[in-house]
């Protein structure tokens, strides 16, 4: 045998690659199976960064199932509710490079709850048929409110009503929420001479 | 001598001290208006017990603690309540909040007041319930109530109590001054506080050695008590709790947790002076000594100075000259906030009013790039590193800031006041610490948003379901009416039973007609008030508008109508 | 996964550059682009290989398991790069002195296994031989411009040992603009290499950020919020 | 009334960046003196055209960045950097080196990466390492010292000087000479007593290389003062210096011919004392925290013995330096200081976990 291969150089060649190809194959093989990665809940991170809001801007009915798409390789800038920190937070975790959001699902808005002009609501049931996270107490006939802490400015409800009296109200700061803000940073401030610089100051 | 032990950082701000300690504490005239806030501590605001027109007396609560942690508002004299409402506030925002406006009778017509000299017979608890009664807080800094802090305290073993009377902040002389006058009261205060906690092993009075005076007048007044006078060297902040602890005792608070979590509580000398008024004399905290100073006030001393007096018209009486003052700072120069109006009500937490001049407190110069020198890092009694927090704080990475002990800031501002680039690093902690804590309030919510859009989901699911069933039910019942043996009686029902689920709708249907006429007569009603409007002032295009959609409102009000009447015939 | 002829050329050559994009195969873009000779070399080296295997990988695509695939597709790479190195021996033996072990190492050039993983193995025989072409072309072009400016600014020459691709006719093609004791020597050093590639970089996402504004005044504004759905269901 | 509200802490020590820069510029004039003194005209040429070049640079920049010219050029910073490299470039070099050196400290090094403050690599180093390894000849002709120079030769006038640095003339015969690390370097095979007695360099020294040991006091001394100003923290110098002595110290067999040199050799030739109290200082290209300075600073020392005893060039502050930069942030990552009220340190790499 070894005499054969010694003498056949090319059939060494060939018995040694083959040999070496089955070696591999099955290391290879071996590893796949040992080492396998459990399938990674990438979805279930995501929907963690998303906002739910279940408002729909991205095209998909709720938060969860443009999880799913963007795990899928959808664009992950669909989500005007979360806005540029959202997008960020995505880029980060799947390691892209951040995009800004596409306007065509709509824009950063401030966050805003809904409320019902109690005297105006006819009871119609609608909004509360409407509402992603059941925020609209209420019965048919009977004036509907909106629960402030749950509601998550989707703003779905808006349109279904018959009598308009849902507005979209911003939340307003009060001293309790007031929070400092980052200070204005003159010297990262585009400026062409010194004396704007101190102007931005005042 | 006991030993102590040396804080990291700290800085030596020049101490300003002398100016307002010539003269010993003075009283004001008693203001027209005074403004209590409802919030004056940390915890829920207290809640009005009062009505607009009530005569009140002097020391009668007007507002009692809503909660655990809150604490009751008193009239500081007698007068008439002449407003409840949203005034400005002395907090950074500037914002306002809830305010009692109590119109001066200046009689200070008493309630009758109940001391109790016999404290020892009563139980702690009973103690700690009159001094949360009285309103007692913290009048050192954040203004944690008093009663809380003991019964918690209490809750554990202490074994220190520690007084701090190191009053670090240049400027304020407020303790100083209330210790060289007051300082019998104060070892009686401190009496009534070991009481409420039970006898602890040792009481330290931690004072710093820049107030020689105070020292001595301590130490006479504990001659003959256990209590302990520590002298610490003069360095700012050595008066933070944190600081203050580990420099008398070697032991540090752990992050997140109190000094009762190590058996330590820790009480400020003008809160140990309110807790013996409100034990031993039964008055409740209405008024609080505070130093009034800097260079554009005529006169810098210490008052005696009624809870809810406006700082307006305690500069008034210091012969204050508005042009030369750079700004109006509540509380010390490098943790007071700066105040936008002078109008603002001092409240129980006001050490200090500083209103130094454009020399003295010069307006700040231009931001420039941080260069890394840390001087900060050195100046930093948490030992955190200021200036990778600031970097962080810039990109937002709130990840890094915690992992760099953002939270464990005390916001001491000594990295701010050694920055040789004038970084207001404070302010971009503060910040990022609120930004935090807005995102993680955001989370949760976002969670409990997903849960009940998950919930709905399922429960739809079910309704669906639900129906899906009875439909399938339906259908093969009907196809085997069909098919089966069809007979008179069976269709007949079947006719029946259609009919019968077609009624129901008529009914709906009229009600939901009638829903939307009784709308659309609203809208019209709307659309005819705005067209009279109109007439009355607005232009002729206007006018045409509002005509138009009145007609509008017309038409669906008929269209409707028209419906309606077609369904019921 | 169809592109057009015009797309692929010019993903190759501009938007999605190997060396000034994707940032691939910087080891010999640093290390042999000190005269243009060498960058020449290597970059049609590079191209031969990158054309060679496209071809190769995307015919043999579907024939290939998903588990083996990179060894396989190393292999051919390692079989063209042995081609190349050969033909370099037999036609250009002092170049093949020059460049060295660079030559041998095509065969770690990200640019090649992602180019034969990213477009040859999911597109067929014609285009990914013109993927392979245009992405060596693109690889060679940026080669040769760093290797230019390199020189240029290094030893102050332009042009020098281009006979020994070129033949002996190319001897007098040298130039020396700045005279003859001009030496720069950081810019023949590898550092050099990362400055001037640093500065292509710029230059180039320069020129894409001014295109862009240009594009961008010409585009019409998308509607907002355009694709929304109702996330709970039909309302009637 | 109403007031301007501004942030706590109110008030400031009054300490800026543009005064600390003031006072390292003051803290240079000694070593400057005694350079100017040992080498004549070449360092305040220099420093000139450095210092020139360096504020044209900054400003041209700044001014394609649109930033505020004025308000960054009060920094001092780039004047600073100027200074540096004009004192630590050789005497006589042609001119276009010194700027060639200057720009690219200011451009590449500082500019490119955002200005002052983040610049990963102290940039005078950088300037001085590119034109060190792209200049080789220019680079290691150094003025031979005042005291050494032969009988009737003196050192170049300040016109004779410019011509020289302008006009591309080479200076005089003896003028010129090797620097002391330059002859340990190239004379293998030598006892150092004999190096000692064969070169004049170091027989009439004091203690360590004639001119460069005063000009390495001088730089001791200023370096001192800033100390004492506090400017900048013991731990960075004292750790560069002492790890430099301790090496040459464990490496210093008594003289033999393989010898390196002595621990005074090293601490007080080429530029060591410059190096330790002007460049490894430099806080923005430097680890954060003072554990972080004492190993900073010690790499830095080690680096520098490591090269001058087995490397190819005879001084190594500037290599060294820029390798020191390198690791900073890496040291930065496990010199975390303890925040009161935690048990344990972090790295900085370290993310919180969520609870």
């Amino acid at each position: 045998m070894i005499e054969l291969l010694t003498e056949n150089i090319i059939l060494a060649a060939l018995v040694s690659l083959v040999g070496l190809g089955v070696l591999f194959g099955g290391l290879l093989g071996y590893a796949a199976e040992k080492f396998k990665v459990e399938s990674d809940p990438i979805v279930e991170q995501l929907d963690e960064l998303l906002p739910q809001t279940q408002c729909g801007q991205c095209g998909f009915p709720g938060c969860k199932p443009y999880a799913q798409s963007i795990a899928d390789g959808d664009a992950i800038n669909k989500c005007p509710p979360g806005g540029q920190s959202t997008i960020n937070a995505i880029a980060k975790l799947l390691d892209v490079a951040a995009p800004s959001l596409d306007e065509e699902h709509g824009e950063e808005e401030i966050r805003t709850v809904a409320f019902i002009r109690e005297d105006e609501c006819i009871g119609c049931t609608k909004c509360i048929q409407a509402c992603p996270v059941d925020a609209i107490l209420g019965a048919a006939k009977l004036m509907h409110t909106v629960i402030t802490q749950e509601c998550t400015g989707c703003d779905l409800c808006v349109e279904p009503c018959p009598v308009d009296c849902i507005d979209m109200l911003p939340i307003e700061e009060d001293i309790d929420q007031w929070r400092w803000s980052i200070p204005k940073n003159q010297h990262q401030l585009i400026a062409t001479s010194s004396s704007t610089v101190h102007e931005t100051l005042t | 001598m006991r030993q102590l032990w040396e804080t990291p950082g700290g800085v030596h701000p020049p101490e300003n001290k002398v100016q307002s300690l010539k003269l010993g504490i003075g009283h004001l005239a008693i203001p027209e208006k005074l403004i209590l806030p409802l919030i004056q501590h940390i915890g829920d605001a207290a809640k009005p017990c009062v009505a607009i027109g009530d005569v009140v007396l002097k020391g009668q609560k007007i507002a009692s603690a809503s909660g655990d942690l809150s604490a009751p508002v008193h009239a500081p004299t007698s007068g008439v309540i002449s407003a409840i409402e949203d005034r400005p506030v002395a907090h950074p925002s500037g914002m306002s909040a809830l305010c009692i406006e109590i119109i001066s009778d200046s009689e200070e017509r008493w309630i009758d007041l109940y001391g109790h000299t016999d404290y020892k017979q009563l139980s702690p608890q009973e103690v700690s319930h009159l001094i949360a009664d009285a309103g007692v807080t913290g009048l050192g800094g954040a203004g944690f109530p008093s009663a809380a802090k003991l019964d918690n305290g209490r809750t554990k073993p202490v074994n220190t109590l520690i007084i701090n009377a190191t009053e670090c902040e240049p400027y304020i002389t407020a303790d100083d001054i209330l210790i060289r006058e007051r300082a019998a009261e104060i070892i009686q205060g401190i009496g009534v506080i070991s009481h409420v906690l039970d006898m602890p092993r040792r009481i330290l009075i931690g004072i710093e050695s820049n107030k020689p005076e105070a020292i001595d007048a301590l130490r006479e007044a504990c001659k003959s008590t256990a209590i302990e006078v520590v002298v610490v060297p003069t360095k700012y902040p050595s008066g933070g709790e944190k600081q203050l602890v580990y420099i008398l005792t070697g032991q540090e608070i752990p992050s997140g947790q109190l000094p009762s979590d190590i058996g330590m509580v820790c009480v400020n000398s003008g809160t140990a002076f309110a807790i013996k008024r409100a034990v031993i004399d039964g008055q409740p905290l209405i008024s609080r000594i505070m130093t009034v100073t800097g260079d554009a006030c005529g006169i810098n001393r210490n008052y005696e100075v009624l809870i809810g007096t406006p700082v307006s018209h305690i500069l008034e009486k210091n012969k204050f000259i508005r042009k030369n003052c750079s700004r109006l700072i509540m509380g010390g120069p490098m943790m007071g906030f700066s105040l936008s109006s002078s109008e603002l009500p001092v409240v129980k937490t006001t050490t200090c009013i500083l209103a130094p001049s454009h020399s003295e407190i010069p307006e700040e110069d231009p931001q420039q790039p941080c260069i890394r020198c840390g001087l900060c890092a050195e100046a930093c009694p948490a030992s955190l590193l200021p200036q990778q927090l600031y970097w962080y704080a810039q990109s937002e990475d709130h990840e890094r800031l915690q992992a760099h002990n953002l939270f464990d800031c005390i916001e001491c501002g000594a990295c701010s006041y050694v920055c040789p680039s004038n970084i207001p690093l404070v302010q971009y902690y503060r910040s990022s610490k609120g930004n935090i804590i807005n995102s993680r309030n955001a989370k949760i919510s976002a969670a409990k948003a997903r849960e009940r859009f998950e919930f709905r989901q399922v429960r739809l699911n079910k309704a669906e379901q639900a129906r899906e069933v009875k439909r399938e039910a339906r259908r093969v019942a009907t196809e085997k009416a069909k098919t089966s043996s069809s007979s008179a009686a069976d269709i007949i029902n079947a006719a029946n039973l259609r009919a019968k689920a077609r009624q129901a709708s008529p009914d709906q249907q009229k009600a939901k007609l009638e829903r939307s006429l009784m709308a659309a007569k609203m809208r019209l009603d709307e659309a005819q008030e705005r067209l009279a409007e109109a007439n009355k002032s607005g232009s002729a295009e206007q006018q045409a508008q509002q005509h138009a959609s009145v007609e509008g409102a017309r038409q669906k009000v008929e269209q409707t109508k028209r419906r309606l009447e077609e369904l019921i015939r | 996964m169809s592109q057009g002829f015009k797309e692929i050329t010019t993903n190759g050559l501009w938007h999605n550059n190997p060396a000034l994009v994707q940032l691939l195969g910087l080891c010999p873009l640093l290390a042999v682009t000190s005269t243009v000779a060498n960058a020449l070399g290597l970059g049609l080296a590079t191209l031969l290989v990158l054309v060679g295997s496209n071809t190769i990988v995307s015919l043999i695509r579907n024939h290939v398991s998903d588990a083996v695939r990179l060894p396989v597709f190393v292999m051919v790479i390692a079989s063209f790069v042995t081609c190349t190195e050969m033909l370099m021996k037999a036609y250009t033996y002092e170049l093949y002195q020059i460049l060295g072990i660079f030559v041998p190492l095509i065969v770690t050039n990200c640019a090649i296994l992602g180019r034969a993983e990213g477009f040859a193995s999911k597109n067929s025989v014609g285009l990914a031989a013109l993927d392979g072409f245009m992405m060596g072309l693109g690889f060679l072009l940026v080669l040769v411009a760093l290797g230019a400016l390199r020189e240029l600014l290094g030893q102050g020459t332009l042009l020098v040992d281009m006979h020994l691709l070129f033949g002996p006719s190319a001897m007098n093609w040298l130039v020396k603009p700045f005279g003859e004791n001009y030496s720069f020597l950081i810019f023949v050093l590898p550092p050099g290499a990362f400055l001037v590639a640093g500065v292509l970089i710029a230059l180039k996402n320069m020129l894409d950020n001014m295109a862009k504004t240009r594009a961008d005044s010409h585009k019409s504004k998308p509607v907002k919020g355009a694709k929304r759905v109702r996330t709970t269901g039909h309302i009637n | 009334m109403t007031f301007k509200q501004i942030t706590s802490p109110h008030g400031h020590n009054r300490q800026s960046t543009g005064r600390i820069m003031q006072l390292v510029l003051i803290a240079t004039l000694p070593g400057l003196l005694v350079l100017s003194y040992q080498f004549g005209w070449g360092i305040l040429i220099n420093l000139f055209l450095a210092v020139l070049a360096a504020i044209s640079a900054e400003a041209l920049i700044l001014k394609i960045r649109q930033r505020p010219i004025g308000f960054y050029l009060q920094d001092y910073s780039a004047v600073v950097t100027g200074v540096l490299l004009g004192l630590s470039l050789p005497p006589l070099v042609p001119w276009w080196l010194v700027i060639v050196a200057t720009v690219f400290s200011i451009v590449v090094a500082k500019q490119l990466y955002g200005g002052l403050g983040s610049n990963p690599f102290n940039p005078a180093m950088v300037g001085y390492v590119v034109v060190l390894i792209s200049f080789p000849i220019e680079m290691t002709t150094w003025v031979t010292p005042v005291s050494l120079l032969p009988e009737g030769v003196s050192h170049p006038g300040l016109f004779e000087s410019l011509t020289i640095v302008f006009a591309g003339f080479s200076p005089m015969d003896g003028v010129t000479g090797a620097t002391p690390l330059d002859l340990f370097k190239h004379s293998n095979g030598l006892l150092v007593d004999q190096i000692y007695q064969d070169n004049t360099l170091f027989s009439s020294a004091s203690f360590a290389g004639v001119g460069w040991e005063w000009a390495n006091v001088a730089f001791l001394l200023g370096g001192l003062g800033l100390l004492k100003a506090r400017i900048f923290t013991w731990h960075g110098p004292v750790a560069m210096l002492v790890t430099l002595a301790t090496m040459s110290m464990l490496f210093w067999d008594g003289g033999s011919s393989n010898s390196p040199g002595s621990p005074l050799m090293h601490l007080f030739s080429g530029a060591s004392m410059f190096g330790a109290f002007f460049i490894v200082t430099d806080p923005v290209s430097s680890a954060v925290s003072n554990r972080g300075r004492l190993l900073y600073g010690a790499l830095i020392g080690l680096l520098v013995y490591v090269i001058r005893a087995w490397g190819s060039y005879p001084d190594a502050v500037a290599f060294a330096v820029l390798l020191g930069n390198f690791a900073a942030p890496f040291i930065d990552n496990y010199t975390v200081p303890r925040t009161y009220g935690h048990n344990q340190r972090r790295k900085a790499t370290a993310k919180e976990e969520d609870e």
